[in-house]
């Protein structure tokens, strides 16, 4: 590896590969330094991130910061990088990357080419010298449209995901919560339970139940489960209707062992999954989970910062053509990030992802046992409201009463559409309107006691 | 609340007239999540809104709170097995959350005391261990209960069992440590989730075939949201920890490979929540 | 007074006056611990909220915070309260006035006549009770449309004071740092410098240098010095060119008195400045600046809590039809305000302010002892874009070289309008397009070295 | 700074092509303002981006830094005048940063020392005082050339001075509670203001009549941004402030009343950033 330094005035610093200088450059985070990994100033980190910047792109198909040998992750960002679609790029460097991502030229169509040709790694580096609103502006260009149901990303929409929770996966309550989500006009992204267990039989009943709503009401949405993968797959030889197939991933082949998942488990996963056909627009059948932390969390970092990994994160999932990929950017806790490290960390996820070509959504979200509220809550989500995110949780009044924190709730999806104009998906909408439950685009109508949803509860 | 010493104090001043309930409010008594709360506009209205800042208010409170290591050794003793006490590497409260890595270790007196606890002539077939992890009320309340109903049956099944063994600020994988050192070739934990709005106190359960230190959760099994009544029951939540740490034992393993398949018990555990059953 | 309690749990808080349930309830800042009024607890400051909640807007006509007879702000907000305007909400609680103002059918209109029937306390107690997203929604509603030579507030607007600041005040310096903002198609709310030393000579020098170039580049915007209001009436009286008169002002008598002003002086300095009828399109000539913790610095606070004290500011301005009230909100200093606690302050100012029916602006900045940075100011500009605010400050690079601190630049004021699609001042924007600055409503052109404008500092 | 070994190290490499300059950034020569940074789409190109994270690394830094008293203490005390130590009431750095109230009262020991200070026949004409404020740096570089161009002139014109003060941990109305220890009437303090990205160490002196505990700002006068060379010069700073003083005495007020209406030296110090002139 090749040792790189940087001079600010009379300080010199060394950063002896691009391991070491991308988590120097990066910006503060309690997780990075947990693992020892941080700059040890304010001014060793802007040094770096002076170096960053003098950095060609080129280094990065030239070094990695985990070797090719000992990662699949690597191995999977390295062979399948796209030199044509890198070419427009190829000569920039870090710096330069980030003023032509800026550039009034520099629009959604020129985002989608390269795409394939940025790695992970390049996508961290340039969000480490953008301040948030570099991030949010070009993150507003760049689209990733994806289809399952419902058509997702398209701009000017903002799509959600119901998540009706329970903490004994109690089918009433399950179907209350969904009562609740789809009153307010939620739910267009997926219905997803976060199951209390992974019982197989469980699951299967979960997956029926989502199953028989979507039909009985017609509802242009998707279901997930979101047990382990192989729970999943198993369903699926048992002949249970699976939309989606979720899966947590992370950053290195170390902390998706620790998740108990390979890229060939999740290939084969998706290739069940599609081969089920279920989608009727379009055949995006994963739902991959992220977050920063997760890594470090299982010891499986190798030394690279928790912002890079998240993007290595999004190498993996793009190899799947993901229908939903959600950065549960507060959820894990303090220990990794906290207080305004969530919001910065929220809007980088986002970044990075739609760099990448992904279809981004971001659970906005804390734990109690963090410095966060829900007027954080409100930040992040507005910004990422702005930075035309795809779609974002609502979970009943904001508490996850099986997952143990708070989220944004289907009031808060109602006050970004409201604020920033935002509409839900477009078949959603027109089965919101079938459903006479909104009022125009943005606005709930006021419904009654005889709606024909609510007969969804006593089934 | 009282807004003034002429009007009587009252929690719950009603919703208003200008954020009526939602028609479907009553299908709150079938989850404890909070649905059917109104709106004014689209938002939520002032009286769910202040509710839930007073829940993180005490969410947070509940974090912060230390164990009552003296009331849970009573409890757990009176149910039998010798009770022993252990500290994480973690110093203090701030440090356990901040220092994960702390939290998974033993204190080094800690680590000594376990490794002068005398061998058995055979492993133990389990170590199980109580820790405080981000709820100490959920440790308090509901392990004692928990094991109450699974002891007898691990009892009944022949178990040789190594002293429990409470931890202070302890993380889900100091069990391993503690595990390998009893020479437990099992270990299962029961510590305080992090805590929740409206589930300040719920109880995980996670269990690791042949402990040691380095396990990855992929080579764990978990059971969760353990309180009752709101969540899962003790029956319940013994019924599938038996039923895991048997097949663990059985196949030699534990994690994604085994799957938490216990039939269900009955009545099922499910239909605990469900008012109108 | 009434002593006032609230029970939450076993729990029993006491409350001694409207003034301690005020400083309760209000969302944690260094300025109120410093004071020793905050909260002891978060749970404490939730009872209080909730006592708040259930207070009748009544009870504000009643019971002063500082009493009627001490402070000549408390006199100007019960002399000048519209009881007309008040009855549409005179039946409600302050919880029920948050629902009354989040409903669907309170718009701009709805708000606007209520205005006059707001106190500045009722409107803070509201806010104290509220997230940052329920205060982007309302303030978005609300509108207040000022004019002199420019029209500020229309919706889809936002506009940008210039603030070319010099250390020794040089007039070329001065004249470099205008080019600079207007060839970023900044100004459009003034072109105002703040005077280094408050010389009358050198402030009427700077005043006809401002005109002059206002006149010769016939730019639809007006000049301000921001010197002291004495100091601005010597210039008037010695016929310089004022258009708007500048003053700092606080929330009681004594912060005010502090400060070298009273109300009586206010009105003078209005009343000269209105003769003088330099505006073409209106005549709102004051320009005010506010921000929380002067109160407090100046030892004026009389135990009321520094948002309560800040919304009492706007009580005094509204009675002299500003065109422009700005919130210098992370001026000041961390020891009142510090880290997220500046991005809640400026938008609670914000909201108050508008619900006022002023014209609000926000200073989006912070010091160098606080412990915030450009990230910070990225996060409240834009959930200010999305609240609607009047305008922003455009300060050459962000680094203000004489006031020492850092704001917003003329490149964040391009970022907001190109993010929520927000344009200048329409008299403002005809004038850009004039002088082919810009490339459509939201974009800049690329000027070419022959310009008319660079002449400017050849003068 | 260096990308690789292969490239020499350079501090700037240049605007890039896909942000060129401003036509107008040669303005730059006539202000120390950010001006012409030239622009990515309407955005900040990534030199001058970091080259601002950079200044603000740096400026926190200065805020924190303490004052040198012992070089400051020979430095005034080579001017002539007797030089006294004192601190404010602020424990620390980030007590003086949190507890303004601290940073302008006299911490007890201090406030004995001071009295304790034999009173003059008549009081005198001014106490100096000299302070850390929000930059100790603009103290230890422009306290004492001030001083060094003001002294003279106020020696010539027979001011009868208190001993010089230097304060640490001090804010602006300290100055009122040493004036009025030392019997003086009219306290003028020089302090370093907080520091900005360009302006680390740029002094402010402020000036009260009749200076004792309770003086509110409108009774004080203020000259700032006193820094050679890139703001307020010593020689007209010093001017300034004698005019000021004079007239206070003359008048015997400060505050609104009072206006800095000095007329300008040859040449105006106005001219002395513009290069081109
Ligand atoms: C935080 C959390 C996570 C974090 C953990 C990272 C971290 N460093 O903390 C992340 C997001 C990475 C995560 C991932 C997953 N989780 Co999880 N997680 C939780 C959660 C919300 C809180 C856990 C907690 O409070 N622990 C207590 C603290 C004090 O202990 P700790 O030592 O700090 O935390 C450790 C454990 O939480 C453990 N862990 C976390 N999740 C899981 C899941 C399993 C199966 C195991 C064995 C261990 C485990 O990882 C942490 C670090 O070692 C619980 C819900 C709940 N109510 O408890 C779900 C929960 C435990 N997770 C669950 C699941 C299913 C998963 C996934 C398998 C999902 C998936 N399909 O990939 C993955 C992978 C887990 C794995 N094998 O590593 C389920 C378990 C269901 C079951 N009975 O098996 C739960 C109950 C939530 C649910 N119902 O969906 N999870
Ligand atoms: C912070 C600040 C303020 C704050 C002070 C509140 C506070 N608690 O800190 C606020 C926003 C309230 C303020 C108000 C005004 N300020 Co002011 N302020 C500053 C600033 C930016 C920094 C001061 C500093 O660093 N002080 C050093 C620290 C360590 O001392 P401190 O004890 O913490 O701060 C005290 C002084 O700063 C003092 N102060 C602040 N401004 C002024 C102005 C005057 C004339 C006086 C006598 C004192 C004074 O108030 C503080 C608390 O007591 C300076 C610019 C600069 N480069 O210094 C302008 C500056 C001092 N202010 C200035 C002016 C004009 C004003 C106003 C008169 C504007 C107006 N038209 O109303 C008002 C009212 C001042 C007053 N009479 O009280 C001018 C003074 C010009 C001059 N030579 O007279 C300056 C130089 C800026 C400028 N060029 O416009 N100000």
């Amino acid at each position: 590896m090749t040792v790189r330094s940087g001079s600010v005035g009379a300080m010199r610093h060394r950063f002896d590969d691009l391991r070491t200088l991308l988590a120097r450059a990066s910006p503060a985070r309690s997780g990075d330094r947990l693992a020892g990994i941080a700059a040890a100033s304010a001014e060793e980190r802007v040094a770096a991130q002076m170096a960053l910047a003098d950095l060609p792109l080129r280094v990065f198909l030239d070094e990695a910061v985990i070797p090719y040998e000992t990662d699949e992750i690597t191995r999977i960002i390295v062979d399948t990088h796209d030199a044509a679609a890198f070419a427009p790029i190829a000569h920039l460097t870090v710096g330069g990357f980030r003023e032509w991502l800026l550039a009034y030229e520099t629009d959604g169509a020129a985002l989608a080419a390269v795409a394939p040709g940025i790695t992970p790694e390049m996508a961290a580096a340039v969000s480490k010298i953008m301040r948030l609103q570099d991030m949010v502006l070009v993150a507003r260009k760049a689209r990733a449209v994806a289809r399952f149901r419902s058509t997702l990303g398209l701009p000017g929409r903002l799509a959600s995901r119901l998540q009706p929770n329970h903490p004994t996966d109690d089918e009433k309550g399950i179907a209350a919560a969904i009562v609740d989500g789809l009153m307010y006009g939620c739910g267009d992204a997926v219905i997803g339970i976060n199951p209390a267990t992974d019982n197989l039989a469980q699951v299967t009943r979960l997956l029926e139940m989502l199953d028989g709503i979507i039909r009985a009401y017609e509802i242009p949405t998707q279901s997930c489960v979101l047990t382990h993968v192989t729970t999943a797959l198993e369903a699926m030889r048992g002949g249970a209707p699976v939309d989606l197939v979720f899966q947590s991933i992370g950053g290195t082949e170390a902390v998706n062992r620790s998740f108990g998942v390979t890229a060939a488990l999740l290939a084969e996963a998706h290739a069940a999954a599609a081969s089920l056909g279920r989608g009727s627009v379009g055949d995006n059948v994963m739902y991959f989970e992220t977050g920063q932390g997760s890594a470090r969390s299982a010891d499986g970092h190798h030394g690279v910062d928790q912002q890079t990994l998240e993007a290595r994160a999004y190498g993996l999932a793009r190899t799947f053509r993901p229908f939903l990929v959600n950065s549960v950017v507060g959820f894990i806790g303090p220990e990794y990030l906290n207080g305004r490290e969530i919001i910065r960390a929220g809007i980088e996820d986002h970044f990075c992802g739609k760099l990448l070509g992904l279809p981004m959504g971001v659970d906005v979200c804390y734990t109690n046992h963090a410095d966060a509220d829900s007027d954080d809550v409100d930040v992040l989500l507005t910004l990422l409201g702005n930075a035309g995110v795809n779609f974002v949780m609502g979970v009943p009044g904001a508490d996850d009463i099986m997952l143990n924190y708070q989220s944004t709730s289907f009031h808060d999806v109602l006050y970004l559409r409201q604020t920033q104009g935002l509409r839900p998906a477009p078949e959603f909408e027109a089965w919101l309107d079938r459903m006479r439950l909104f009022d125009g685009p943005l606005r709930l109508a006021r419904a009654d006691a005889g709606h024909a949803l609510l007969g969804l509860a006593r089934r | 609340m009282s807004a003034s010493p002429a009007a009587p104090p009252s929690a719950d001043p009603g919703p208003s007239a200008l954020a009526p309930p939602d028609p479907w409010h009553t299908l709150g008594r079938f989850t404890p999540a909070r649905i059917g709360l109104g709106r004014a506009g689209g938002s939520l209205p002032t009286r769910p809104a202040l509710a839930f800042q007073l829940a993180h208010a005490r969410a947070r409170d509940a974090v912060q709170r230390a164990l009552d290591t003296d009331a849970l050794r009573r409890d757990l003793a009176r149910l039998g097995p010798a009770v022993l006490e252990a500290r994480s590497a973690a110093p203090d409260r701030a440090g356990f959350i901040a220092r994960p890595d702390l939290g998974r270790a033993l204190a080094p007196a800690s680590a000594a005391a376990l490794a002068a606890v005398p061998p058995p002539p055979a492993p133990f077939d389990a170590a199980l261990v109580v820790a405080d992890g981000l709820s100490a009320r959920a440790a308090e309340r509901h392990a004692a209960p928990l094991l109450a109903a699974l002891l007898p049956r691990l009892d009944r099944a022949g178990w040789r069992l190594a002293p429990l063994v409470i931890v202070t600020q302890g993380r889900v994988a100091v069990a391993d440590e503690i595990g390998a050192a009893l020479g437990a070739r099992m270990a299962v934990i029961l510590l305080g989730e992090r805590p929740g709005l409206s589930s300040p106190d719920s109880l995980g359960a996670y269990l690791t075939w042949a402990p040691r230190r380095g396990r990855t959760n992929a080579e764990r099994n978990c059971i969760s949201n353990i309180r009752e009544p709101d969540g899962l029951g003790y029956a319940a939540a013994a019924h599938k920890l038996f039923h895991l740490m048997h097949e663990a034992r059985r196949r030699g393993l534990s994690g994604v490979d085994l799957k938490e398949d216990a039939p269900a018990l009955d009545p099922p555990p499910a239909a605990r929540l469900d008012g109108a059953q």
